[in-house]
């Protein structure tokens, strides 16, 4: 098959990549770029566990192929913290426990990122329904919504 | 890739295409394209033989051979040879006489000798110091590697 | 009781190894890894300027460049896993990059860490270093001068001075009948371990910097958790079957480096080092100017000994002042002499740095020592074996240090045994002359006992009767896992292939020391015994009990306890199960220690130094060619009374190797340094033994099983390569009635020892 | 970036044909054996590597009555091999003995050895003793240069740049006396300190032809016309034996390097020729 040229820009650093049209973004970061924030988890969509942001939306890796994020930008959960600072969400979901086996960990992330950005002070059934897509089996949800309603509001007394 | 130029072999028995600089040695591309780590890298320029492949059957230095100079060739290194009855034989005479210690120059030892017992019937222990003398050893002192090597010989008699 | 110990045994290890399958520290790699190069010094002695490394950093698929100025703390203390600050000036700085002055060509300025070798490489031609150079000093005796040029910043050249006396040499000279003077010379040698020095890191979830490492020293973690500045438990070393070691891989090789390339780019991070890098930058053996003179009666007695020993520590102090302390306690070898004074030095110069090299300061001085007593034999017309009978020291004989040696000694029997099997000479034409040459060795097996050395292993059985061992030994090919193995399977009485054994793990297994001064069979061989008999006393007791007898009654053998005079069997899985039951412990972690003391009065030593030493001799044949001046060596034999011999092909396996090793030191093996560059830089330059160049060695094996090893058994991995060199040149006096006082004794030496000018 | 092709034409034609194309930086590999080590070491950094690996103009060995043909590509194993190369040129199979090691000699070709014009390249001197010829050709045409007259420097030849070594041969003349003696620093894997062939004729007890060369011990593998001219026409008595020795000593031209000083290459150089010659007279020696 022939491989196709793409241009992005990942975790704020342009790249240039051949493809294959067939590839998933998801291998694509995983296996080549060896990123491996971004889990497999169903391969079909339904478990969040490869949320990245494209564009600064969420989206499942699994289920993007590569060449559609031709001259698109991509951050993944690698490209969140700032050298040895990590994002506020990273830091609450630490201080609140939201990380049991960290599997969900990234994707959950990624996706309570484009929500504070869209919204940035969600109420706790605005981050119920955002972060459906997301499953996590250990946690039980509630310590996941605190830790991302902790950064809502702090962000709004900010 | 565009310096790249395009091989076909047969390695330990299996048929690959692959591109290789102009100047990838035949060591470099065995072990970092097709990760086969049993030749090993002692020198890089032809002096110790830990790197020794066969090369259409025979013993050669792989680090001083292209690896675009192998296209169209037949390489074995020692894991893909591991069923041949005097390979085996002499791995299983190295191990019991007490051969190997470190065991980095071992692989290239073993290919070595073997391919010089397949055209040697009874070699004297002189003739064995002599056709291993392109394989350094620094833990032996070489006496064991001739031991192994000529009691095989001697079976195969 | 398996009756395993003395059988000769195929190494558990060597299998794998001979079908290629052992996975040696280049052979590793991980997903995402970048592979890390460092920029090295094109001058001995220049101060560096500035450096600029824009121009690499902008090059694209480069992670990391990094200089002094990134090394968290770029100076610590050298050190080689002992967990004992020892102080008295032992100790040496450690700096990791070059700062302020460069001291030796090839020192590390920088490194690279680049998505690919040849990106880094590109790299490292694209930092651009301004460097003034500066005159430097490369003679250890000139360097030793006041107003010398100094190697480092505001320290002394001079590291360190000992003197060892007793009775009065002076004036026991004054009286001997024959007085030997003579002034000998060993060079730099290298390695040349065939494996170069290569490691894989990387960083783990829990922030922990894991390096999996060709090395002799695991615990290296702690300096390099030192140079990071975090804490030793975030540092893990993970040692691999090293490719050789010989004393190379004692000191930090890629370790440091790889560990702050992966803290600067987060990813995994392989470097391998070239040949080329390899002989220029990593330690070499100490040259030395040894002065000896000699006082004996006619009779042979020898009343007194005097040395100045004065070797090349290079650009840093790395382990001089320990080889040093080697040297000076050897330096009047295995004889009793009532009035000796030695003086000793090491002196910092800008030549590549000297650390252990196998014989780690003792064989030095027993080049210098056997040539004077073979001089001294032929002087006063005695046989030189008789002239060893007359001197050689016995159980209870005072060495120099005062101290009365209290373990059997085999001289010189070992000597008369060499010479023996040697037989008759060999008759050659013309231009070929033939002679014989005998040597004997002393060595220590263990560290200097002010060092406090500890080694622990842990021993489990399964609920099937197999058994997992774990030690924190770097095994480099020595056979050093493969002993423990046996020791195991002795005691347990099972079969070696049911002993399983994780070794070298700074994190996972009980930290056992390093893999040097032949102290593993001795330590960790120990350890391992003490572990595995605790866990025998256990199950055996537990058994005693199930059988209805006593336990002393009881042995272990072929998985089974067996009960003395008896035909019952009891299966030892059904004792594990009971003991499993009764929640009983199944697994013993035993600590062996080492005699201590503390440090000697450096002006003044005195007392037990060694635990003890491992006697040996070589008796060579060599053949001169008249005319050109090469020296062939047509047999060697090599006798040492080995204590016990664990597993005999290992055994043999040492006095093999290390004969030939430092055959190739007598003869062949020189790193030239020329104003502190390499001359030397590759091995087809620096040339070792091939196979076309070693006889055969014959191993004559003694066991008066007193060593304080496990089963009375001795250290042979260092001891095994003394003696060697001076029963060659001795050898060579024997042929051509010329004496060889300068090492390698090529054939151009040779001749104009013969002929005087060309 | 700095970046470097490789091809492998298939006909003499194409290869001479890209060869007299290329303006510079073309650097023709056989074996590989000496490219390789001077790639690493960046004494060389061409633009294109041209493999003849696969001129099969370039192969085999032919014994045609009094004529040996070498081709260029022949192997020093494939040497040692050849039974026409022992009967007609022992002394090249004794060089071929001593040759690097049985590794190396598997992938070393004699065209190689000769065109990388080593100053201690052991092929050279028994070729130099046996008066050989090279056949050199380019897409301009063939020519044929002795090779006494081959080598110019340490790496340099008469080689033009479009130019390759298609063959090397020599007299099979099996009623000269010969000998080669390599003298190393080890058994194997040695660079040659000193090498001497020689070829002698004795008729009437006197030498009535001599050629001798030495390796090692010039710039270039050389010829030793003096130690020849002073040979032919004596009787080899000890005393004419010694002298021979050293008027060789007298008329090499060595270095002294780290391993060896140039007086020691000297005296070597009289030892070994003495003993060259009596190895080729199979102590026939008055």
């Amino acid at each position: 098959m022939t491989e196709t040229s793409i241009t992005l820009t990942l975790n704020g650093k342009k790249k240039t990549l051949r493809v294959r049209p067939n590839e998933l973004l998801l291998n694509v970061l995983r296996d080549r770029l060896f990123l491996t924030g971004a889990k497999y988890g169903c391969g079909i969509g339904e478990c969040g566990a490869c949320t990245v942001l494209i564009d600064g939306r969420p989206a499942l890796a699994c289920l993007t192929l590569a060449v559609a994020i031709d001259g698109k930008e991509v951050v993944t959960v690698e490209g969140l913290a700032r050298g040895d600072e990590l994002d506020p969400l990273q830091e609450a979901f630490l201080d609140h426990g939201a990380v049991q086996c960290g599997f969900c960990t990234p994707g959950m992330i990624m996706t309570a990122r484009s929500l504070l950005d869209e919204n940035p002070s969600p109420s706790e059934e605005e981050v119920r329904e955002y972060i459906r897509g997301n499953i996590c089996r250990c946690t039980g949800y509630t310590s996941i919504v605190s830790a991302i309603l902790s950064c809502a509001q702090e962000k709004e007394g900010a | 890739m565009t310096e790249g130029y395009a091989i076909e072999l047969t390695v330990n028995g299996r048929q690959v295409s692959a591109e290789v600089r102009a100047d990838e040695t035949l060591l470099e591309f065995l072990r970092t394209q097709l990760r086969i780590i049993d030749a090993k890298s002692g020198c890089g320029k032809g002096d110790c033989g830990t790197c020794t492949v066969l090369l259409d059957g025979l013993p050669v230095k792989s680090c001083i051979v292209l690896a675009a100079s192998a296209d169209g060739k037949d390489v074995k290194t020692l894991s893909g040879m591991q069923n041949e009855p005097l390979v085996k034989a002499l791995q299983e005479s190295f191990v019991t006489h007490g051969a190997v210690q470190c065991g980095f120059c071992t692989p290239g030892m073993i290919l070595t000798a073997a391919s010089y017992l397949n055209e040697h019937k009874n070699p004297s222990r002189d003739d064995i110091r002599r056709a291993l003398s392109g394989n350094l050893c620094r833990c032996t002192g070489y006496k064991k590697i001739v031991d192994a090597t000529q009691a095989v010989a001697r079976r195969n008699e | 009781m398996s009756g395993v110990i003395g059988k000769p045994m195929p190494r558990h290890d060597a299998w794998a190894k001979a079908r290629g399958d052992v996975v040696y520290a280049d052979d590793f790699s991980l997903p995402g890894m970048l592979y890390g190069k460092v920029l090295r010094s094109r001058y001995p002695a220049a101060r560096i300027l500035s450096i600029d490394t824009k121009k690499a950093e902008a090059l694209p698929g480069v992670h990391a460049v990094l200089t002094a100025k990134d090394v968290p703390n770029n100076e610590t203390v050298t050190k080689f896993g002992q967990s004992r600050d020892v102080g008295s000036g032992f100790e040496g700085m450690y700096r990791v990059l070059a700062d302020k002055k460069v001291r030796f060509m090839g020192e590390a300025v920088a490194l690279v860490a680049a998505e690919t070798e040849r990106i880094a490489q590109e790299a490292l031609e694209l930092i651009e270093v301004d460097y003034e150079p500066l005159p430097g000093v490369f003679d250890p005796e000139e360097a030793a001068r006041p107003g010398a040029y100094p190697v480092g910043e505001s320290e002394s050249n001079v590291i360190a001075r000992y003197r060892i006396r007793r009775g009065d040499a002076d004036e026991a000279l004054r009286h001997a009948d024959v007085v030997i003077e003579g002034t000998y010379r060993v060079p730099f040698v290298d390695h040349a371990y065939l494996e170069p020095e290569s490691g894989v890191a990387w960083l783990d979830e829990n922030g922990v910097i894991n390096i999996r490492v060709s090395t002799q020293v695991i615990e290296h973690f702690r300096g390099v958790a030192a140079v990071l500045g975090v804490p030793h438990n975030k540092v893990r070393i993970i040692g691999t079957f090293a490719g050789g070691g010989f004393g190379g891989k004692e000191d930090i090789t890629v370790e440091t480096y790889l560990a702050l390339l992966v803290r600067k780019t987060g990813r995994p991070c392989k470097m391998t080092w070239t040949r080329e890098e390899s002989i220029l930058s990593h330690s070499k053996r100490h040259p030395y100017v040894m002065r000896y003179t000699t006082g004996a009666m006619a009779d042979g007695k020898i009343v007194a000994l005097k040395a100045d020993l004065i070797s090349d520590a290079g650009a840093y102090v790395y382990l001089s002042p320990w080889v040093l302390m080697y040297s000076a306690v050897n330096a009047t070898g295995p004889y009793e002499v009532d009035n000796v004074d030695i003086t000793a030095m090491t002196v910092l110069t800008n030549n590549t740095f000297t650390s252990a090299n196998r014989g780690f300061g003792a064989i030095q001085p027993n080049f210098a020592y056997e040539s004077q007593m073979d001089e001294l034999a032929r002087r006063l017309g005695i046989d030189p074996l008789e002239i060893r009978r007359i001197n050689c020291i016995k159980k209870g004989s005072t060495m120099s240090t005062g101290w009365k040696i209290d373990r059997y000694v085999a001289l010189p029997e070992v000597a008369e045994r060499a010479r023996e099997a040697l037989g008759e000479p060999t008759s050659m034409p013309a231009p070929w002359k033939v002679g014989i040459g005998v040597a004997v060795g002393m060595m220590s097996y263990g560290r200097l006992m002010f060092l406090h050395d500890t080694s622990r292993s842990h021993v489990r059985v399964e609920m099937d009767g197999s058994v997992t061992v774990r030690c924190g030994v770097p095994d480099i090919g020595g056979g050093q896992s493969s002993s423990l193995c046996q020791i195991v399977a002795e005691e347990l009485g099972v079969d070696m292939s049911n002993v399983n054994i994780y070794v070298s793990d700074t994190a996972l297994t009980p930290l056992a020391g390093t893999t040097t001064a032949t102290r593993q069979l001795y330590m960790s061989g120990n350890a391992t015994l003490k572990a595995a008999r605790e866990l025998r006393g256990r199950l055996l007791s537990k058994a005693a009990e199930m059988l209805g007898v006593s336990s002393d009654r009881l042995d272990l053998k072929e998985g089974s306890v067996i009960v003395e005079g008896e035909t019952r069997r009891l299966p030892l899985v059904k004792v594990i199960a009971a003991c499993a039951n009764e929640g009983q412990e199944l697994f013993s972690e035993a600590q062996f220690n080492a005699p201590f003391c503390e440090v000697p009065d450096l002006s003044d030593i005195k007392g037990q130094i060694f635990p003890d030493f491992t006697f040996g001799a070589h008796a060579v044949e060599v053949a001169v060619d008249t005319e050109t001046g090469m020296t062939r060596v047509l047999r060697i034999v090599s006798c040492y009374d080995v204590g016990r011999a664990i597993n005999p092909l290992s055994a043999e396996g040492q006095l093999e190797g290390g004969a030939i090793y430092c055959m190739g030191y007598a003869l062949m093996e020189e790193v030239v340094m020329d104003r502190g560059i390499t001359r030397t830089p590759s091995l087809s330059e620096y040339l070792i033994p091939t196979s076309a160049d070693a006889p055969d060695v014959t191993c004559i094996m003694l066991e008066y099983g007193d060593g304080l090893g496990p089963y009375g058994a001795k250290g042979l991995g260092e001891p095994s390569c003394n003696s060697i060199a001076p029963a060659i040149t001795n050898a060579i006096y024997d042929a051509v009635g010329v004496r060889i006082k300068s090492l390698p004794a090529t054939p151009e030496k040779v001749l104009r020892a013969m002929k005087g000018d060309l | 970036m700095y970046k470097m092709r490789y091809a492998a034409p298939r006909t003499l034609t194409e290869a001479l044909r890209l060869l007299g194309e290329e303006r510079e930086g073309v650097y023709v590999v056989a074996g590989s054996t000496n490219v390789l080590p001077d790639l690493r070491a960046k004494k060389i950094r061409p633009s294109l590597l041209l493999s003849i690996e696969k001129l099969g103009e370039l192969k085999g060995i032919h014994a045609d009555g009094d004529v040996v043909t070498v081709g260029a590509l022949t192997t020093i194993n494939e040497l040692l091999a050849s039974r026409d190369i022992e009967l007609n040129a022992g002394i090249l199979h004794q060089a071929a003995q001593r040759f690097a090691d049985p590794l190396v000699r598997n992938r070393a070709t004699i065209g190689g050895n000769l065109a990388n014009a080593s100053p201690a390249a052991d092929s050279a001197v028994p070729l130099l003793a046996l008066d050989a010829v090279l056949d050199i050709c380019s897409a301009r045409g063939e020519r044929e240069v002795p090779l006494s007259s081959f080598f110019t420097g340490p790496g340099k030849t008469v080689l033009e740049r479009d130019e390759l070594i298609r063959a090397v041969r020599f007299p099979s003349d099996s009623e000269n006396q010969k000998a080669f003696i390599k003298f190393g620093l080890r058994e194997a894997m040695a660079i040659s300190l000193v090498s001497v062939g020689v070829e002698l004729r004795i008729q009437k007890d006197e030498v009535a032809y001599a050629r001798v060369a030495f390796g090692a011990v010039a710039p270039t593998p050389m010829r030793g016309f003096r130690t020849e001219e002073f040979l032919v026409g004596k009787k080899l008595t000890a005393e004419v034996l010694d002298e021979a020795r050293q008027v060789a000593s007298r008329e090499v031209r060595p270095i002294s390097d780290v391993r060896a000083t140039e007086s020691y290459r000297r005296h070597i150089s009289g030892v070994l020729l003495g003993r060259a010659i009596k190895m080729a007279l199979g102590g026939g020696m008055s």
